[in-house]
Parts: structure tokens; sequence; C-alpha cells
């Protein structure tokens, strides 16, 4: 339904950018790096190789050296952000769209939902990552299960910050104002509940996203998932943990520095929204 | 009130003062992320001794910062500047460090605010929280003998069984009682001053009238002096001898309770006591 | 036939503490409020004041007992009608912001129980009802845009209460709408209150703590101990001659604002856990 | 003990409230229930997934009718009930099975590896306590200041970087350029053998064993991959620790506990003991996260513990090493959260003395 | 204790090694991978075995490089199919039972007991063992093992550990019904008549031999081995150079420079036949055409990638089969990418072939994936889209090779027999088990065939160059690198010569 009025909302993001600077830059950090991994013309091709060139350390011809096969890193560190931060975008919106109508059900009164929580305290206890690494694994190392994998990592966590999000906005004071005015249990879960759930809802995502790296850099690093010529930052951690040993840092240094900053800028925005939201509306 | 409790200023009793608290232009302002806001502008205002002062004002004007400021309790992001803070017997404390201001507070000022419940630690008996009241301010008195004395205190604000009390945990006690241990525990020491911030607020009225007896009770019966903050005007008429008006940080009236309530003369005092509603009579509503 | 009538309501809650007893909060309240008639229930924390302004709503079921307003028994309606018979009855409460959904603009929450109830109505029209109904209770009408968060305290009040009026309800139940307010908007938001009821004649449940406000505002006022209604009576007659004693004890805590009759207080020796520190105990 | 019906104030008791006993006994009963669908789970994964054990387990060279034998040894030709009832029966016997690669019985593989990841673990999350509860309560003590913006700053780094890469960092660091830490290759010298087995946790077994070398060896190993995880759980941990404790500093009781002119200590100290129930419960928390979580770090560090050994039970397509890694991971969580709730239950006066 | 420099826990006795990962257990008969064959090799005593005197610098010990082990001689009878073996007298194990023909006899019977393993499977058939009856005795102390048909590989069959001789006695004693052949305890248990004795073993974790008392042999120096499993390969290396162990397995490649630059260690190179090859399966249309495999091979730089990868430490491998088992190989897979587009356009393929290339980093090795990466630069050179994809999990490689899934893979091969007739049977004829890529001639199998029952000699080598001509002709394998025998060892340890089974004769290194 359309609102009868509407307060105004631009002047947020402008609160959000003055009073948060961390999350401002971290925000424009992935932006760039988004955009520079898609479109920017890299100094190399990243999937090139060169024999003659390997181990190179940091320089003026290759600003983060070259890995063991003489790939320029620095070339293999932007362009790792096209593949890592589209599975983690993608998994996170596939624990969106799986875990918000699930949350909503479990939200529901009755044992149904009592039963559903629980069954997720079980299946909670389980080690994630072996889990999903089993999971990409004895699939045949499908990307799509990396997908998969985040999802079922995240999805219990949006299903129960859902639930108790809603079941202590449901004692709220104004839900019982709607009820009270006659609003059809639709017109209460869409209007009233839902919108109040979507600031947390909106942290809770950019942790997934944060988390949904941190994972998928882990699997990489196993030789599980993204896989080898395509650049991944996990997977040139792997690639450079044995050359630290040699004091060739710089493979592994960068590429962890990479995952790093993406999940301090995810971590951080996080911060500030939860900041707003916690400052405006309650 | 028990002659076990520790009186530390009885030698001074001779010479206090009239005045037991004389505040002069008391400023706070305080650093938040959207800005420095400064909720009490320039406060003047003074405790006689054996008064009960009331300080009146709608909310957010600033009363309980006023009180934090003059015991330094407000937190590292605020600033607090006055001219003079005069406790008796302490002199003028405004440049008081925080650890002097450690043997002021409780010892010279005792302090009861709102919520008891909140005031209490929930983690630990209440025995335990006499005992360490006793502790902080080196009394040298042992456990035994801070229990006695405890159990004392409880006697003296009308708790019936004080050992059940002393054994057992905040949460375990009605609102009234939760106050009343605060009481007991604030003036454990003997403060010859207390501070109430809104002690009755949240209570039910035939507790809040109890509470409001005790806490003048003590006062009358054992010479202390009070300020009494309370958004309350039955209370102020009904328990205080003097009271000040504040409105934006800032005192704009000052004087006997009579005079105050009966001829308020700012127009901010005019249009509190012109609220009160009373029965047949059109309420004075100022939009 | 009043207005409303409530009769022999019980309602027991499970404890809310596990191997707590249960609580039983209401224990056969009967009450009656008239149109244009405003009754007051005033009585301890926790007596049950607010669970009968609920019952009296339907907000809550009850276990047994009847509610019937303007003629339907509340209790035999299903859920649709149910929700239907709510544009004739709406509730205040105490704490103006929590009432009001954060996340909408002023403007919204007021055209609420329009939308819901009379989706008839245009926009246009609902939005000029809004403003009227703001104009009313004394909102700017720039505030319409504005967020809950964004308005004092009084402000957000008289929301809540354009919120109540605006489907022009026969019946309202106030649970302590202005004691969280400082008194000098206490005063107005009263004023606007009995305004408004003078207007249209609508049946008012008023809970409160506060004796000089039900003073005021009241036609009959209910007093309830325990779960129980103790003792009913038109206003000046329960101040002039309390017959229960709860009452009397309620009455002496009051404290006048006026420091012209400081009277003595009186004792009620409901809360055995406290030594009596006045003289003058009754029961 | 009931002083008084809570009665007569605004001011509600805390909600959580039951007797010790219930609580235990109700956290069991669901305990039970819960380890019963971690076990079905557990094993769904290991039945449902393609592949075929059977030949790996023949190896090579086999012929297909010695891989249909290895398959009726193992019971594969069966329908899925009935292996399922198999399975149940074995667990309860304390049979987790045979690991397809190493032939040894599951139970011993998890009771020779698991001791190596309890220690590291505990020690981590211990350490991670201690260090982030620190960081974490100066920055709620001086909020705003600069002890707390440099906290902030560290936890937020640590908070964001792998635990793996961290792990490998530390290695580069403190091993290779700086030759403090032993090598990241295992829980001992090269030339050192562990002690005679009494818990399987090697620094206890040196210690009942009297061999103070060894010993400390093991602490000396241990450095390294305790760090790395401490590291980064010490900033979950000060992250907590700054707002539960900022939220106990701000509370009435320690501002009326300065009114009463208790020393900044005590009021510390008051703060804290309100907010240890939530440090607690995370402690718990990121201990039963780690028992597998902690796999890859184990990995970097040549840890021989049940994280290692899983994710080459992975790799090795070893199911019943999987399938033993979930329902042990599984339990131990499990009975984590009920050990949890318990002694919260006790430290808490709120929940205790109800 | 180590070698080294640094703290010695015990004597100079002791040898220290780490290894990438050490056997789960120890039965001969159950394939387990190749720590296991290095750990049997360890205490396993052969009729015959390699002698290490006759090794040279570029190439293996090969299948005549054979001395007496427990057999003190050996007659052949005219036909070629009789090896008759005079047993050592007075030979005792480490429990102390004599050596006797029925040892014999009940190893091998032991061996037959699991057809498909790697004794009866490969190793015994290729060498043309009688299943019937693989062994007879003459007496006590004399035996014969029977041959079908000639073979030049019969005695460095009988050299290779697994097919040692046990002590039947003691193995006897350990029998039970459902286990006749004692696998569970010889799966813990050494019982042979080598030098060394299985002192202790953790599955997986850690082995330890000690010297056998009652070993006929003179007492070697090194008296106790530990093995132990360190499957990180820098930090082997690290171990190595910081003198903790005496020699490691598999060291890093990228790290070998450092291990010789250090004081206390250094590499060993020597020549081995182990060779990283670029595998296909041949059933697919696109490789099925030999001009295709041939552009392949020439559009590969083999060079740069043993400098860069290899860092030089490995050789390309530009001949057929391993140069290690003969020299003067015809030369194939010149770097010449004019060439290869040439065929490939001759293939009528020069638009855009499209090939998926897959990888385990467990074998060839860790670097497996940057010469994914490198081979994938030069087929795009000339116009080959290799489509890149690693395999985490070994199992699911070794799977996937079996079963022909993988179009094109990264692969390493070195057979257990340094012969060439015995390679190009394994690796190419069609009915090896180990012929993974699937190719199949026929007139290459006649031809293998006949190799397979010729004793060494010009006729032998006449045949084999015949079929090395196909294989030239087709480079059913590409093969990438000539990767020599490479161990990380401690500079004070002298005497490792590299064995044709992988193993270390222990018994004569000597420090100093
Ligand atoms: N720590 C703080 N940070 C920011 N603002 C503060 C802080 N403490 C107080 N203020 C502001 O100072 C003003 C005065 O607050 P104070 O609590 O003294 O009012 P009060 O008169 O006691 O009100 P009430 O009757 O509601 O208790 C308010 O506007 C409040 O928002
Ligand atoms: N949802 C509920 N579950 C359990 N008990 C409840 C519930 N709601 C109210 N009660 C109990 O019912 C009793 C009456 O509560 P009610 O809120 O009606 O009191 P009240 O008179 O409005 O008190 P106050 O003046 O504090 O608002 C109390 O003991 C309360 O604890
Ligand atoms: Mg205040
Ligand atoms: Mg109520």
């Amino acid at each position: 339904m359309p609102d009868v009025f509407a307060a105004p909302r631009g002047h947020q993001l402008r609160l959000l950018v003055k009073q948060h600077p961390g999350a401002t830059v971290g925000v424009a950090f992935i932006v760039l790096l988004l955009l520079a991994s898609l479109f920017a013309p890299l100094p190399y091709d990243p999937t090139a190789t060169n024999g003659s060139n390997a181990l190179k350390a940091p320089g003026a011809e290759h600003w983060f050296g070259t890995d063991g096969a003489g790939g320029d890193v620095f070339s293999r560190v932007i362009s790792a952000a096209r593949i890592d931060l589209s599975l983690a975008l993608a998994g996170t919106l596939l624990s969106l769209v799986v875990g918000l109508p699930l949350g909503l059900v479990a939200s529901g009164k009755g044992r149904a939902s009592d039963w559903l929580v629980r069954g997720l305290d079980a299946f909670q206890a389980f080690p994630l990552l072996i889990l999903a690494l089993a999971l990409v694994s004895l699939s045949g190392n499908r990307l799509y299960m990396v997908v998969v994998a985040i999802a079922l990592i995240n999805v219990p966590r949006y299903i129960r910050l859902m639930r108790s999000e809603i079941l202590s906005l449901r004692e709220s004071r104004f839900i019982e104002a709607a009820i009270a005015m006659g609003a059809t249990p639709g017109r209460i879960t869409f209007r009233h509940l839902l919108p109040n759930v979507w600031g947390i809802v909106l942290v809770q995502t950019s942790l997934t996203i944060a988390n949904a790296i941190v994972v998928i850099a882990s699997l990489s690093f196993l030789g599980v998932g993204v896989s080898a010529p395509t650049p991944s930052w996990g997977g040139m951690i792997r690639d450079g943990a044995g050359n630290m040993s040699s004091g060739e840092w710089w493979i592994a240094g960068f590429a962890g520095i990479a995952v790093l900053l993406c999940v301090l800028a995810f971590n951080q925005l996080a911060d500030a929204i939860g900041d707003r939201t916690a400052r405006t509306y309650r | 009130m028990s002659d076990l409790s520790v009186a530390p200023l009885a030698s001074a009793a001779e010479d206090v003062p009239e005045t037991v608290l004389d505040v002069r232009n008391l400023a706070v302002s305080i650093r938040t992320p959207d800005g420095v806001v400064n909720p009490v502008k320039g406060v003047d205002l003074s405790v006689r001794k054996g008064e009960i002062l009331g300080v009146v004002g709608e909310s957010g004007c600033g009363k309980s910062t006023t009180i934090k400021g003059v015991l330094k309790l407000l937190g590292p992001n605020s600033t607090v500047t006055a001219d003079r803070i005069e406790l008796a017997g302490h002199g003028d404390i405004s440049g008081h460090s925080v650890k002097q201001m450690r043997g002021v507070r409780g010892r010279a000022v005792g302090f009861v605010v709102q919520n008891p419940f909140g005031s209490l630690n929930p983690i630990y008996t209440i025995e335990r929280q006499f005992y360490e009241l006793q502790k902080a301010h080196g009394t040298g008195v042992s456990k035994r003998q801070s229990r006695d004395i405890a159990l004392a205190m409880l006697d003296g604000v009308g708790i019936v069984r004080p050992e059940r009390v002393l054994d057992g945990y905040a949460h375990q006690l009605s609102g009234g009682m939760a106050q009343r241990v605060v009481i007991a525990l604030a003036t454990t020491l003997s403060p010859p001053l207390l501070f109430a911030d809104e002690p009755t607020t949240g209570l039910d009225a035939t507790v809040q009238a109890q509470i409001l007896d005790l806490i003048s009770g003590l006062v009358r019966d054992e010479g202390r002096s009070m300020l009494l903050v309370t958004h309350d005007l039955g209370v102020i008429a009904q328990y205080c001898q003097r009271v000040v008006v504040m409105y934006g940080g800032e005192v704009v009236e000052e004087g006997s309770v009579h005079d105050v309530m009966v001829t308020p003369t700012h127009p901010y005092t005019q249009k509190l006591i012109g609220s009160v509603p009373k029965p047949g009579e059109k309420l004075n509503v100022a939009r | 036939m009043s207005l409303v009538e409530i009769s022999d309501v019980v309602k027991t809650f499970a404890a809310r503490q596990r191997g707590a007893d249960p609580v039983q909060a209401l224990k056969g309240v009967s009450l009656s409020v008239d149109e244009g008639e405003t009754v007051a229930i005033i009585g301890e924390s926790g007596s049950g004041k607010s669970t009968l302004g609920k019952a009296a709503l339907r907000l809550i079921d009850v276990d047994s007992g009847s509610i019937v307003v303007d003629g339907d028994d509340l209790g035999s309606l299903d859920a649709r009608r149910m929700r239907a018979k709510r544009a004739d009855m709406q509730v205040v409460f105490q704490e103006p912001f929590e009432s009001l959904n954060p996340r909408l603009a002023i403007g919204s929450i007021i055209a609420e129980p329009l939308q819901i109830h009379r989706p008839d109505l245009g926009t246009t029209e609902i939005r000029r009802q809004v403003v009227q109904t703001m104009e009313r209770v004394g909102l700017p009408e720039a505030s319409a845009n504005r967020l809950p968060g964004e308005l004092s305290g009084g402000q957000q009040q008289r929301v809540g209460i354009a919120r109540a009026v605006i489907s022009r309800p026969k019946f309202l139940v106030l649970d302590e709408p202005t004691s969280s307010l400082d008194l000098s908007i206490r005063a107005q938001v009263l004023a606007l209150l009995a305004e408004l009821q003078q207007e249209s004649r609508m049946a008012y449940l008023f809970v409160s703590h506060d004796m000089h406000t039900v003073e005021w505002i009241s036609d009959r006022i209910a007093v309830m101990y325990l779960g129980e209604v103790v003792e009913t009576a038109p206003t000046r007659q329960l101040f002039d001659a309390p017959t229960h004693a709860y009452t009397r004890t309620l009455l002496s805590a009051r404290l006048s604002a006026d420091p012209r009759d400081r009277h003595a207080y009186k004792a009620f020796a409901g809360d055995a856990t406290v030594r009596q520190t006045s003289s003058e105990a009754s029961t | 003990m009931t002083l008084a019906p809570v009665k007569g104030a605004t001011v509600r008791t805390p909600r959580r409230v039951s007797t010790p006993w219930r609580l235990v006994l109700g956290r069991l009963g669901f305990l039970v229930a819960a380890l019963f669908g971690v076990m079905t789970l557990s094993f769904l994964l290991v039945s449902v997934t393609p592949g075929d054990p059977a030949r790996l387990i023949a190896g090579p060279l086999a012929s297909d009718s010695q891989v249909e034998a290895i398959e009726a040894e193992l019971g594969l030709d069966r329908p899925l009930g009935e292996r399922y009832v198999d399975y149940v029966a074995g667990l309860v016997k304390g049979d987790l099975g045979t690991s397809y690669y190493s032939k040894q019985p599951i139970v011993d593989e998890i009771a020779s590896k698991l001791p190596a990841t309890l220690s590291l673990v505990l020690l981590a999350v211990l350490l991670a306590a201690v260090l982030g509860v620190v960081v974490g309560s100066l920055g709620a003590y001086f909020r705003g200041r600069w002890p707390d913006s440099v906290g902030r700053l560290f936890t937020g780094i640590f908070q964001a970087v792998p635990d793996f890469f961290l792990g490998l960092i530390l290695i580069y660091l403190l091993f290779f350029v700086a030759g403090i830490a032993p090598a990241p290759a295992g829980q001992l010298a090269f030339s050192e053998s562990p002690p005679p087995k009494v818990t399987g946790a090697i620094p206890i077994d040196a210690l009942v064993a009297g061999d103070t070398a060894l010993f400390v060896s093991s602490l000396q190993h241990l450095v390294l991959p305790v760090l790395t995880l401490a590291l980064v759980y010490a900033a979950y941990f000060a992250k907590t620790a700054r707002t539960t404790v900022g939220r106990a500093l701000n509370s009435q009781q320690v501002h009326f506990a300065r009114a009463m002119g208790l020393r900044e200590r005590t009021v510390l100290r008051y703060a804290f003991v309100e907010s240890r129930t939530t440090i607690v419960t995370y402690a718990g928390v990121i201990f039963a996260a780690l028992l597998g979580g902690e796999a890859i770090v184990e990995k970097v560090f040549a840890w021989d513990g049940i994280g290692t050994w899983a994710l080459n039970g992975i790799l090795r397509l070893d199911l019943p090493v999987v399938q033993g890694m979930v329902l042990v991971a599984g339990a131990l969580t499990l009975i984590t959260y009920t050990l949890l709730d318990i002694v919260v239950g006790l430290l808490d006066p709120r929940i205790k003395h109800a | 204790g180590g070698g080294g420099g640094s703290s010695d826990g015990g004597s100079d006795g002791v040898l220290s090694l780490a290894w990438s990962s050490t056997p789960t257990q120890l039965d001969p008969n159950v394939y387990t991978g190749l720590s296991w064959v290095h750990a049997v090799d360890g205490f396993m005593e052969t009729l015959v075995e390699y002698d290490t005197s006759k090794a040279s610098d570029d190439t293996v010990l090969g299948v005549d490089a054979v001395k007496p082990g427990l057999a003190e001689s050996w007659e052949v009878s005219e036909d070629g199919k009789r090896y008759t073996f005079a047993l050592r007298k007075g030979v005792k194990s480490e429990y102390g039972n004599e050596l006797d023909a029925d040892d014999v006899l009940w190893s091998f019977e032991r061996m037959y007991s699991n057809p498909a393993s790697l004794q009866a499977g490969v190793l015994l058939k290729s060498a043309n063992v009688d299943p019937d009856e693989p062994v007879t005795k003459i007496d006590s102390h004399t035996v014969r093992v029977n041959l079908t048909a000639p073979s030049a590989i019969a005695l460095s069959v009988l050299a290779y550990p697994i097919d040692g001789i046990l002590d039947s006695d003691e193995t006897k004693k350990h029998v039970t019904k459902e286990d006749p052949w004692a696998a569970d305890w010889l799966a813990k248990n050494s019982a042979s008549f080598g030098a060394y004795k299985v002192k202790s073993m953790d599955p997986g974790k850690e082995i330890r031999l000690e010297y056998n008392e009652n070993y006929w042999g003179e007492k070697p120096e090194i008296t106790e081995v530990i093995a132990k499993a360190v499957p990180d390969a820098s930090a082997r290396a690290q171990l190595l150079m910081s003198g903790d162990v005496d020699a490691i397995a598999e060291p890093p490649i990228d790290q070998l420079k450092k291990i010789d630059e250090s004081a206390n260690a250094e590499v060993s190179i020597q020549p081995d036949s182990n060779r990283h090859n670029l595998s296909f399966n041949l059933g697919d249309k696109a490789l099925a055409d030999p001009r295709v495999r041939k552009a392949i091979s020439h559009a590969i730089n083999r060079e740069a990638i043993v400098e860069s990868i290899y860092q030089g430490y490995a050789k390309p491998a530009n001949s057929p089969q391993a140069s290690g088992l003969m020299a003067g190989q015809p030369e194939t897979g010149a770097y010449d990418p004019a060439l290869a587009k040439k065929l490939l356009a001759e293939a009528g393929v020069d638009n855009g072939l499209k090939i998926d290339l897959s990888f385990s980093t467990a074998r060839p090795g860790p670097y497996a994936e940057n010469l994914a990466r490198l081979v994938q630069s030069d087929l795009k050179a000339v116009g080959i889209t290799a489509n890149v994809k690693g395999v985490p999990s070994p199992a699911d490689f070794e799977a996937a090779v079996s079963d022909r899934t993988m179009q094109a893979y990264l692969y390493s091969e070195r057979p257990s027999q340094p012969d060439l007739g015995f390679s190009l049977f394994l690796y190419l004829h069609s009915g090896s088990a180990l012929n993974k890529v699937g190719f199949a001639d026929d007139e290459f199998d006649s031809i293998i065939s006949k190799v397979l029952v010729t004793e060494s000699g010009d006729e032998r080598d006449a045949a084999i160059a015949e079929a090395m001509d196909i294989v030239v002709e087709n480079e059913p394998i590409i093969s990438l690198v000539e990767m020599p025998d490479l161990v990380g060892i401690s500079s004070d340890l002298k005497g490792y010569v590299s064995l044709p089974t992988g193993g270390m004769k222990y018994d004569e290194l000597k420090r100093g």
C-alpha cells in the first residue's frame, strides 16, 4: 500500500557518510575494487604466466611482485575480487532469499516454529566449515555449491535473527496498537514487523558478506571451490604459503590483505548501519 | 539512627555552618557524537542544614546532571565547571580530584536514585554490598561488624527481618524494600547530606508515601540535609522546606515552598503549578 | 444498557516464570461505561488495571465472563468481525513512543485506522482527514512527514490520540495516557482528551495511578485491588466518603500540591514485610 | 527463598528464572533430542552422498567382484533404513565404523586426535577471553579516548583477518624472521617422542611423566597456533566485552557504587561481575564453534588434531571420518551449550535463587 | 636425534627422516601408496637386491644391476623360464627363525592369495611368473621360481620390497580363522630377514625401525631409523636445514636452492625414471588425432617450465620414455609453436580447440597448479583454450584418472621396474591395468607382448626400438618434465644411492 505520508530518506545516508567515515571509506574501497576487477585495464593478464619471470619481488614493473608461475600478483589480486566478491554476494543473496521467508515462518507462534528453531539449534552444532567443505568437495567441486554452502551456513543465522527480533517486536506496544486498530495479520507483518527488522537484517547481511568472503577464501585455501588459474585470494594464499618460508611473502601477503580489507569494510558497514538503526529508531 | 553507625564527622559537628552545600555557577557540557550539549548552564543552589531542598523542573532540564556534576559522577566525555562548590567540612570541592571525591561520596554525601533495583549489584548479596562500602572507605570495620551495622541500618529503615534481606539478592526484593535497602546503604556512613534523585518515581502511591516519610524522618530526626529531585509538585509541597525550579539547564526560581508554590513569579513556574489538575477547575493549559 | 458492559471477567495468566504459580489478574470483574462517560480505574501496580483495559478491547482473551460493546458480545465475534468492530473501540497507551511504529511517518500512522476500516475513502480524502485530525489534536501539519523519534513526548502522545480518534470510535481505553509526560504537557493532553470527549461523546475507560488526574477527569472511579474491583463510586462521592479500607489508604497517600494543606501520611497495612513507619494503620 | 512477592514496583525482576535442577533436566532432555538429530543428519550426510566407497577401499587394481564383496561387507547394498538401524546400534555400542583410508576404528582415531584439538582450543579460548576482555573492558572504561581507539583498531583488524592467514603471518614473522617460535610442524620437535599416553594431551602427559623438557617443548609448540586463534577470537571477545562491560559501566548500580565512594577498581569489578555471564556464554559459543572451525589453522600448523583429520578425511573421501567428525563436533557443541546453560545459571543468582 | 649440528638426542646411529606421509599399515599385500613401499623396503629382505655399486650418473640402476640377497646365488635355465635360487644358510629372522624354502613358498603363496595385490596383479604377472606354481621347493635351501615365458625383469621384480620373504614360522603364529594370512598382525609388524625390524609404528604418523640383531650381514652404522610424517613440504625443508632431520623426501621444489645454500644440508640429485606428464583420455574425440597431441607437445615450452617452476632442478622431457631408462632415445616435443599451429591446421582444429585440463596438487605435487597455468598460457599461444580445473580431493582425482572422465590432466608416473619394456607395457599396453590414457594400438600391443617374453638382449632391444617408433608417432602421453631423484639430505650423510624401488638402503649410509 502506498504511504499517505513518507519521511524523507536522503538525510540518513548523509548522516551515515558523515558519522561513519570508516564505513564510507570501506564501501568506497569495495566499489572501487569491484569496478577495477570488472572494467579496469590491469597491467597484466591475470591468468598469464611467464616462466622466466617467476617470484620477482614487488617493484616498479610488478607492483605486488610475481608468483611462482610468473603471474603478476597485482593483477591477480585485483581480478580475484571478481570471483570472490561475486560468490560472496551470490551466497548472501541466496541466504537472504531462503532465510527471510523461513525467518518469518519461524517467528510465528506455535509448535511448528518452535521445532524449526530447535532443529536449527541442532544443525548449528555442526562444524560448519567442515560441512561446507564436504558439500563442495563431495559434489565434485562445483562453484554453485560454494554459494549453497554459504547459504547453508547463513540461513540459520537469518532465521534466528528474524525470530528473536520479530518475537520481541511482537511484544511491543505499537503492534498491540495495530491489533487494536483492527489491522489484519498480513498488514501487521508487512507494514509493522518487517520494516522494523530491515535495519538489523541489513547489518546481518553486511556481516554475512564479510563471513562469506572468509569462507570462500578458506575453501580456496584448501583447494576447494575456485580453482586455478582463476585467481582467488584463498588460492593465492595457499599458493604463496610455501613461499612465505623462503621470504617471498608477497603472493600470500597481498591476497591476505585484500581479504582483510574487504572483511574490514563490510564489518565497518555493519557497525555503521547498526549504529544508525539504533539511533534513529530505538 | 543506630549507635553502631560510624559518624566520622562528629567532631566537626559543632561548627557545621548554616549552609551545608553551596554551589555557584555550575555548568556541564557533554561531548556526544552529535555535538556538544550543555545540559546545565550556570546553576546556583544551596542546601541548608536540616532542610529538604526540592528541585523541580520538566524532564531533561538538567536536574540529574546538576547533582551528578556536583559529585563529579558524569562520564569522561563531560566537563564540569563551577566557581565554587562549598561542602561543609570539606571546603571547596570544585577542584577535587577523582580520588579526593571518593572520600566525599558516600561519606559526606549519600545518594539515592530512582531505580532501586538498578542501584543494587544483582550478583552480590546485600550483605556484601554493605561490606564493600565499609572497605571502600577504610573504616576498618570487620565483616562481622559490618553485618551488625547493616542489620541495624535495615532495621532503621523499617525492614522487618533484616537477616533474610542481607543474605539475599536484589531481585528477591520488592520495589519498596529495595529502595529502603538503597537508603540504608546511602546512610550507613552517616553522611550529613543526602542527594535523592526521584527516589519514589515508579513506586505505588502508598509505597511512595512510606519512602518519603522515611527519608524526611532521616533528615528531621538526625539533623541531616537533603536535596530532593522530583517532578511531583505534591512531594515538594508536602515534604520540602525550600524549592529550586529549573528550566532548560538554569535555575529560574528559588525560595521557600510556600512562596514559590502559592505565589510563583516566573512564568514557567506559574505554568507548572497551574497544570496540576484541580477538580472542578478548568485546566490551566498553555499550548 | 450501557455502551460497554463488562461482567464477571476472569483472567488467569500462566506464570511468566517456570515453577511459579499462575497469576490471577482479574478475579471476576464487572464494570460498565456509558456513552460520554469517563470511568477511571485506580489501584496499585499489578492490581490488574491494564489487564482489564485490554480485556475490554479483547486484546487478550478472557477465561470467563462477557464484554459487550455497543450490543455486540466481543467473545462471540469471529476474527473478521472483531477486526471490523475495532473501528468503534480504540486505545491509547502510557508509552507514547513505543506505541508508534518508529519507521512510519506520523501522517501514515494517523491514517492507518482509516486505511484499515475505510478503504473506500481515496488517498486525498484520507490525507484531508489526517490533516484535520492533526490540527484538532494540536499537531503542526508539517510534522506529518516526520518520524515519531523526531517528536517530543507530548507530541508523540498527541499522535497516539489522533490515531485513536480518527476513526470516530465510541469507546476509548486510555491506559495511563499521561503518566510518562511532564506535568505541563500532561495537563494539555488531559484537556485535549476532555474536549474530544465533549465533542463526540466517547466513552472513556481511564486507567491511572494519579489521584489528581483521576479526580479531575473522571465521572466515576473503580478501585482495583489484587484483581478485584473493591469499590465503584462517582468521583466526588469516592473522594469524600471512601467505603473500602484500601481506597482510604490510596486517598491518604495522595499528596496535595498545595503546601497549605500539608497532612500526615496514613499508612496502609498491605505490605507485611515493612514495618509501619507511621502511627495510624487501618485495615 | 522468597522474601516478598514481586509487587509494588514497576521495575520487574528479570525474566529468566528457574531452579537449577529444572534447568539441568530441561537442558539434558533437549541435549538427548538434539544429539539424536545430529546423529541422523551425520548418517544422511554420508549415506546420500554420491561416490563409491567400496571401490575406494578396494584400490585401483581390484576387480568388480572384489568391489562387490567389499560393498556387501560394508552393507552398502542394503536398504537405507536397515543401515540406519545398524548405524544407531553401532553408535550405542560405541562403534563409529572404520576409516576407509587408515582402516582404524573411528573411535580410536578420535580418541587419539581429540586431545590435541581440545588442548589447542581450550588454551586459545582462554587466552582469547583474557586478552579480549581486558582490551574490551579498557575500551569500555576509556570509551572514546585513546585506549579505546587503539583497542578498536586492533579489534577491527583481528576480527577481519582470516585465522589461517594470521597463522601464516605469525609463522613468517616469529618463526622464519625472528626465529623465536619452533617450526610449525606439529606438537613436538621432530626428535621428541610423545610421552606415555595418559590423557592424550601432550603437555599434561609430559607433566605426568615428569618430563619437564618435553612439557616446555610442547608448550612452545602450542604458542603459535594458540596465539593465532587467540588473537582472532580475542577480537570477538573484545567487541562483546566492550559492549557488555560498557553497558554495565553505564548501569545504575555502577553509578550508585561510584556515588557511594567505592574504589574505581571495585566499580570495575561490579561492572564486570554483571557482564560475566555474557562473557562466559560467549566463551562457550566460541569454544563450540572452534571445534572443527579451527581445522584450517590445524592444517597450517600441521597440528594432528581432529580438524586436520577431518579435512584429510573429506579430501580422501573417507566418509566414516567425515561422519565421525560431524558427530563428535556436534555432540561436543551440544554438551558445551548444555554445560554453559548450567554454569551461567549457577553464576547468576537471578537464575539460581528463583 | 638428528644429524646436522643441532641438539642430538640419541647416538649417531639414529637416522631421522621426514616424509610427506608415513604408511597406515605394513602388510605387503595391501597396496597403500608409495610411503608404504618405502617403509616395507626398510625391513623386508628379498631374494636378490639392487647393487648400488653399479650406480651411474645418468641412468638408473637397471634390471641387471642386482646382487645376491637372501639367495646366495642363482641359475637361469636355458629357456630362461626357471630361476633356481640357492638360499643363504644360517640366515635368521628377528624372531630367530631360520630362513628356508618353506618361507619362500609361503611368501609367494601369500602374494597370490589376493589376485588384486600389486604383486599378483602387476609385478609378478609382468615378469611372467607362473601363477599356478610360482615357486617350487627343491630342497630345504633351494627354490625354483617358475616363469611361463622368459622375462628380462624377473630378477628386478624379485628385488622389489613387497616381493620379499616373510618369516613364515612367526607369521603363521598370528593366523586366525578370519585372517588366514595374518594380515592384521603384519599390518603393524615386520617378519623378515633384513637388517632392520619394525620397532614401533603409529599409523600415518611415524614408523621406527631398529637393527635386527640376527641380521646375517655386516652390522650397519645406522642402527635406528625414525621416519615421521611432515605433510608440509616447507616444514620438511625447514627441519632439514635446521639439522633436525637427516633427510627429507619430496623436498619443496621452490626451496631446493635454499637447501643447497644451507650449511647443514644439500639436495641429492640422482637419475630416476619419474616423469611429470600431460595425460589424456585418448577416447576423447578432440584428442584422438595424434597431430593434435603432437601440436600440444610442440606448443609447450618445457625449458621455461623447468627453469621457473622446477628452478632448473629437473630436465625437460624430450624423449618418449624416461631417459634414465635408456640413453639415446629419439627426440620429441621440441618447443616449436609454429609447428604446433601447422599441425593443428592439418588436423582441422586450427580455429579454437577447447580442452579441460585438470590437476591435483597431490600428484605430481603442490606446484601442479602453476604447472597447469604455464601449460595453459603456452597452449593459448597456439590457439588452444585450456580450461583449467583443480580437483581438491586426491581420491577424486585418482578415481577420475581410472575412470577416464578427465579430458586432459597433469600426472606423474614412475615405473617400479627400471626397464623400458616394462614401462611401455605398464602405461601403454591395452592389457595393462595402469594404461590410464587408454592407448590401444594393435601393432604396439603385439610388439610389447613379445618384449615381455623376451630375455634381455639385442632381439628385445630391437623390438623396443620398434615400439618406441609407434610411441613417437602417437605421443599418447605428453611428458613435460623428467624429475630426477631429489632428496634433501644432511651434508654429513654419505652413501645415499637412489634405488629403482624408491627406497633407501639405510644399512649403506655412513656419517662423516
Ligand atoms: N551522557 C549524556 N550524553 C548526552 N546528553 C546527555 C547526557 N546526559 C544528559 N544529557 C542531556 O542533558 C539534558 C539534561 O539531562 P538530565 O538527566 O539532567 O535531565 P533531568 O532534569 O534529570 O530529566 P528527568 O526528569 O527526565 O530525569 C538532557 O537533555 C539529556 O539529553
Ligand atoms: N502476559 C502476561 N503474562 C503473565 N502475567 C501477566 C501478563 N500480563 C500481566 N500479568 C500479570 O497480571 C497482573 C496484573 O497486571 P496488570 O498489567 O494488569 O497490572 P496493572 O494494574 O496495570 O499494573 P501497573 O500499574 O504496574 O501497570 C500482574 O501480576 C502481572 O504480572
Ligand atoms: Mg533525571
Ligand atoms: Mg498497567
